[in-house]
């Protein structure tokens, strides 16, 4: 399956399995989804499992939270991750509050997928990576899958989650395993061994990261997109590096990361999302405070420059395995 | 029904006389059981507010002269349905016999504190009682009743969410996402405005209430809009009967502006001379609901003026034991809940953060 | 008053004849610039939904079957008034005499494009023909618009601001917030719905259009408003100068509900087949703009196929050209912006992130 | 003046000065604002320079952007911090990248004052710090002033400027310098130096930080309330501290942060927000980007727990003084 059929499958052994599912968002009934993640749900689910949303985010998600309240599992799309703004207050101010404020009384066990992350030249809205003002936010959890497999078996255990989780999906890997060599031509998940994904229901928990590569000499912490960006980076400065998939930046799977840079002494960190306040910000700080006497050498991060994404300058903009490569080669030299 | 939204449905004539079209024909027993409830409220009000100005608590609002809207509402209305309160909702709470003792606990945020310190004084949470966690934040809790009623309705059950927003608050954009939804979706809900004609220091014509009433809100998304006197015991009372008798029968949403006026200041934190004319509040706007009501009562030969200060001896001898109760365990600052309660609840189970924090703070 | 926002103001019957109620009276030659501009639109739309087959850029939009609104309102409204467009406008920059290459140059985001390679195609900006800035988020700029108006009345000019939005983008809340400011401040703003009948693959109803029209919308801010046929040129400019009229003598903001329909899929990205009826759009919902203006003009005397026949040669002629010359430019890919572009304009004067940065690229 | 004082002051200048410019938000007319920031202005200056607003965040912001692509200068308040999140999308998606992206041709030049941080038993919705959230967005300025003299200032700055500001005021300081020993009587502005600010019209430069103590043994960035818990710890620490006021956190005065961890060797970051994806972060990963050959030892953060802000446990939250002491002694002695 392709990341997209994998999502679909989730969504699909979910609405059968659990009848407090309901699948709700923009264009993601009869339609399908624009991005067709929820193909064929609604004929095969039903109207009332999942339907088409005004456009209204900020009404998406209040209406998901109180059906959570009372006792469903909502399952809700917003059609990019660029206009997820609109519904901030309802996610940081309620989803990821309700439980504490209320003493355990009212919790929010909703699932927000969203597609994020450029390389489709979508231009300003249609690119961005908002992991950053998410990951910040006390009560919300935040998963970014990397492949077929685990988008799976993530968006399973978000569905099952009882606390609020963001669910970014990697647009430009939904079809295949895009490494950002993008004068390579197109290549599908076909034949990827996480293209093979089973039938119904299983679960890849929340905050476990996947040690994609092992290496000794530099560690390199990535998800979503920049994990094969990753894969292209380390291969073209032909360095030994061990490169984490973090699958969720909340919860945080500290302990692998931890492990590993206390044993390579290096630490590399990719990220789409603009350098300036982003996630990788906080991922060099805990890094330093936790293998301070480990490090050999500066903790880099390598991500999209302090701009909004740019439509004509896509590959100036976006964080390619060449950046990588030279971060990484100027990370084991000195 | 083109006009509802433009007229004010009113029972309870100026002498407690209750007119006819509306008159939902109460037992006097009920109507006893709510002048508890709203007189319960008021001296409930009236202490806290003292109790925060002796430095017992941070913070209180009172609802002084919007009683009998929570009051009604919550008795009208079922022990499965689920209200999404404002702070000024707290007749709700009152009318269903909510211990006061747990009030009291929550407000002086100590070792008892049901929401164990986490919230501020009066943004309480009571599923059993069918009373949706409060946050400071206005607004922004509307559209969970819609949701909440569409899940009820994809349940298949009959429950029903009601739920307030004030005037003022008519004006966030959750408002208008939250009737879209209900519109849309025809859930079983029934959507009030109380509109007590302040906000802070706003006059309702911030809010847009020079241009027309709020029930006319309700005609942007093809609903039924009442304009209710919501000073009125029993006209609330038959306007919410109608509303949950729609939404039960799967007819929809429908608005209720509830016309009333907030006789106090807006909080502890204002000054309500610093905005309006001193004696505004003196003059009632619609009269006191408590009086009206009582005034029915007697017209009903089943109340008197003895019998009506025995019972606000009693609601206050009722509130002075609960808050007495609840200084004897502590008030804030003096009592709290067990500091690990701090980190509690961020999640279903904690993560490594909170629990290395804990360490760090020693506990 | 209270029917209008029920009714439908048309000006054109069936066969292109004028009825007088709601007639403007324009001149034939401002019906021939009229139909030019909408012509111009519909073979721009034409052209470069192709050059996007063809990959010479990332995406485009058509405005088709829509022309008669933007280009009507274009013509009538001052050169100083502002337009807060929505990506189905472009009809407004035709009507003004945009230069063509640069709308071009803009969607093939080549080395001329005015706006630097930063945006995405179609998403223009052109202050000096009173348009101003796209963004590919709905609904965000309907409130600027109100904004906008409420400067031009505090400067006390008689400027007034356009706004358009979607029929499914009523639902943010946005819509709200913005009519609600524009009811309060009486702001000198025409605040438009174009119902297109579809949002992506959502009919109107998703947006709540089952249960009332969005004209009707107003009520709930005490507000007129009027219901359009949106495909009648006639009757979008008498509405359009009627609001106009009543902004500048300072009456405040009209809700007008202009009612068309979405010939084409939404985008590049979408197939409508997949949602709706593939016979649909050849229905023309009442009917297409463009003919039943040729059809008016006809009978006025002042038109004939022959002379129709050779206009729609002549814009699709300035389109080639146009079109070629952005080709020898360049088109997606194949020609940008200087780079330098990229770090500039994040802030009025770049900050030492931005100019690391450059350096950190090499640039 | 106290820094209430400071900031009307501030506004009531740049009225007199600038016609281009209006004041509105919720309650700042008539009433003068629930902090009292905005009182006298309207009766001084007219309905017409400061008025009231609907109870719509997202509508304020909104209309102060349209008036500021027409030539105004807008100043809006937002009455608490926590509420501005209504808008988040408002100063996101338009007023920070309306200049990016019509090349020019239109831009923002909007101020939104917003108090913000606790202290004052405010509970979940009235003391957070959300400065982590503006920091990451390209085309937002932050500033947070820590004394009335900065806070004039900066604000006159931010309102002369011609890019959205997000001027967060430090509530816990309107009054008096508080140092967070919140058992201590309370201390009011009177006597302190910055308190003595001139009448008219001057400017505080956004984006230069200032060296409140200087010191060898250990680096302190600070911001807002934290400026004066910062002197409380280091007092109390004992330790030959530099105390650096960032003033305004974007932009960011990475000049004076370097140059003082490159002689001190060591740094600690002190911030009330919750820490993990805070502000702290980039800050850390800036320092030891720059800085990584001088470090002696690791960059420690103090900061809120990762909880929201809870009522009663107020002192337990706020990053007070003694937990700063304690890291600061933790830092220099390793
Ligand atoms: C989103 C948000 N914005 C602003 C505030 C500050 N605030 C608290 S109550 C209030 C006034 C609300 O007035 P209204 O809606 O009429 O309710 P009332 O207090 O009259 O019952 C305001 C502005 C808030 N709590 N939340
Ligand atoms: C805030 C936001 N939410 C969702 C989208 C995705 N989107 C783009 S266009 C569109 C449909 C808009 O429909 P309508 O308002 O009717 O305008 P139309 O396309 O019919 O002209 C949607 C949902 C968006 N661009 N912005
Ligand atoms: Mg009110
Ligand atoms: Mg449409």
């Amino acid at each position: 399956m392709n990341m997209i059929q994998a999502l679909n499958s989730a969504l699909d052994t979910m609405l059968a399995r659990d009848p407090d599912v309901l699948i709700f968002g923009q264009d993601v009934g009869y339609f399908g989804g624009v991005f067709r993640v929820t193909e064929g749900l609604q004929k095969k689910h039903g109207l009332r499992r999942c339907f088409d949303t005004p456009i209204s985010e900020g009404g998406i998600i209040a209406t998901a939270i109180g059906m959570g309240a009372n006792g469903l599992r909502p399952v809700a799309e917003i059609q990019f991750a660029d206009y997820i703004l609109p519904a901030y207050d309802q996610l940081v101010s309620e989803a990821a509050r309700l439980r504490y404020r209320s003493a355990g009384e009212f919790w929010a066990p909703i699932t927000v997928r969203s597609p994020y992350g450029g390389g489709i030249f979508g231009g300003q809205t249609h690119s961005q990576s908002p992991e950053a003002i998410f990951a910040h936010i006390t009560g919300l959890k935040t998963v970014i899958p990397s492949n077929p497999y685990d988008a799976k078996g993530l968006l399973i255990a978000a569905i099952e989650d009882d606390d609020p989780v963001i669910f970014l999906e990697p647009k430009r890997l939904y079809n295949g395993p895009f490494d950002g060599r993008h004068d390579q031509p197109l290549t599908t998940w076909a034949g990827d061994p996480t293209a093979d994904v089973p039938e119904g229901h299983y679960t890849v928990p929340l905050g476990k990261a996947a040690v994609v590569r092992e290496g000794d000499a530099v560690t390199v912490l990535a998800y979503g997109t920049m994990v094969h960006v990753a894969k292209a980076g380390i291969e073209a400065a032909g360095v030994d590096a061990e490169l984490i998939d973090l699958r969720s930046i909340v919860p945080l799977d500290i302990d692998t990361i931890v492990e590993s840079v206390r044993k390579t002494g290096r630490c590399v960190i990719l990220h789409e999302a603009s350098r300036f306040g982003g996630f990788g910000g906080e991922l060099s700080a805990l890094v330093q405070e936790r293998c301070f006497y480990h490090l050999e050498a500066k903790i880099e991060r390598v991500t999209g420059w302090d701009t909004p994404y740019p439509h004509a300058f896509e590959w100036d903009y976006f964080p390619g395995p060449a950046r990588l490569a030279k971060a990484l080669k100027a990370c084991v030299e000195s | 029904m083109r006009d509802l939204p433009y007229g004010l449905i009113r029972v309870l004539d100026h002498d407690g006389r209750a007119t006819d079209t509306w008159n939902p024909r109460l037992s006097p027993d009920t109507l006893l059981r709510g002048l508890r409830a709203m007189l319960l409220t008021r001296a409930f009000d009236d202490r806290m507010f003292r109790s925060h100005r002796q430095g017992k608590t941070s913070f209180y609002m009172k609802s002084t002269g919007e009683e009998a809207i929570a009051v009604a509402q919550s008795m009208m209305l079922g022990s499965d349905d689920m209200c999404f309160p404002t702070y000024r909702a707290m007749g709700w709470l009152m009318a269903r016999g909510y211990p006061l003792i747990d009030m009291v606990n929550q407000i002086f945020s100590n070792a008892e504190d049901p929401l164990k310190g986490r919230q501020l004084p009066i943004l309480f949470s009571a599923r059993a009682y069918g009373f949706y966690s409060l946050s400071g934040n206005v607004g922004s809790r509307f559209g969970h009743a819609v949701g909440w009623a569409m899940a009820s309705a994809y349940k298949g059950d009959d429950k029903v969410a009601i739920a307030y927003i004030g005037d003022g608050t008519t004006a966030e954009g959750d408002f208008h996402e939250a009737l879209t939804f209900a519109s849309v979706y025809r859930a079983p809900a029934i959507l009030c405005v109380t509109n007590n004609q302040w906000a802070i220091s706003s006059f309702s014509g911030i809010a847009g209430a020079e241009a027309t009433t709020f029930a006319a809100k309700a005609i942007a998304y093809g609903l039924p809009g009442l304009r209710v006197d919501g000073n009125d015991f029993l006209a609330v009372w038959a306007a919410t009967e109608w509303a949950a008798e729609r939404a039960r029968n799967n007819l929809g949403t429908t608005l209720i502006e509830l016309f009333t006026y907030r006789v106090a200041g807006h909080s502890t934190s204002d000054d309500p001379t610093r905005y309006r004319p001193a004696e505004e509040p003196a003059h009632w706007p619609l009269g006191d609901p408590v009086e009206r009501l009582k005034q029915h009562l007697i017209l009903l030969g089943e109340w008197d003026e003895t019998r009506h200060a025995a019972l606000i001896a009693e609601v206050e001898a009722d509130v002075r034991e609960a808050v007495k109760a609840g200084e004897a365990i502590g008030t804030l600052g003096k009592s709290k809940p067990n500091l690990a309660e701090m980190f509690e609840g961020v999640f279903k189970e904690p993560d490594w953060r909170v629990i290395e924090q804990r360490r760090e703070l020693g506990i």
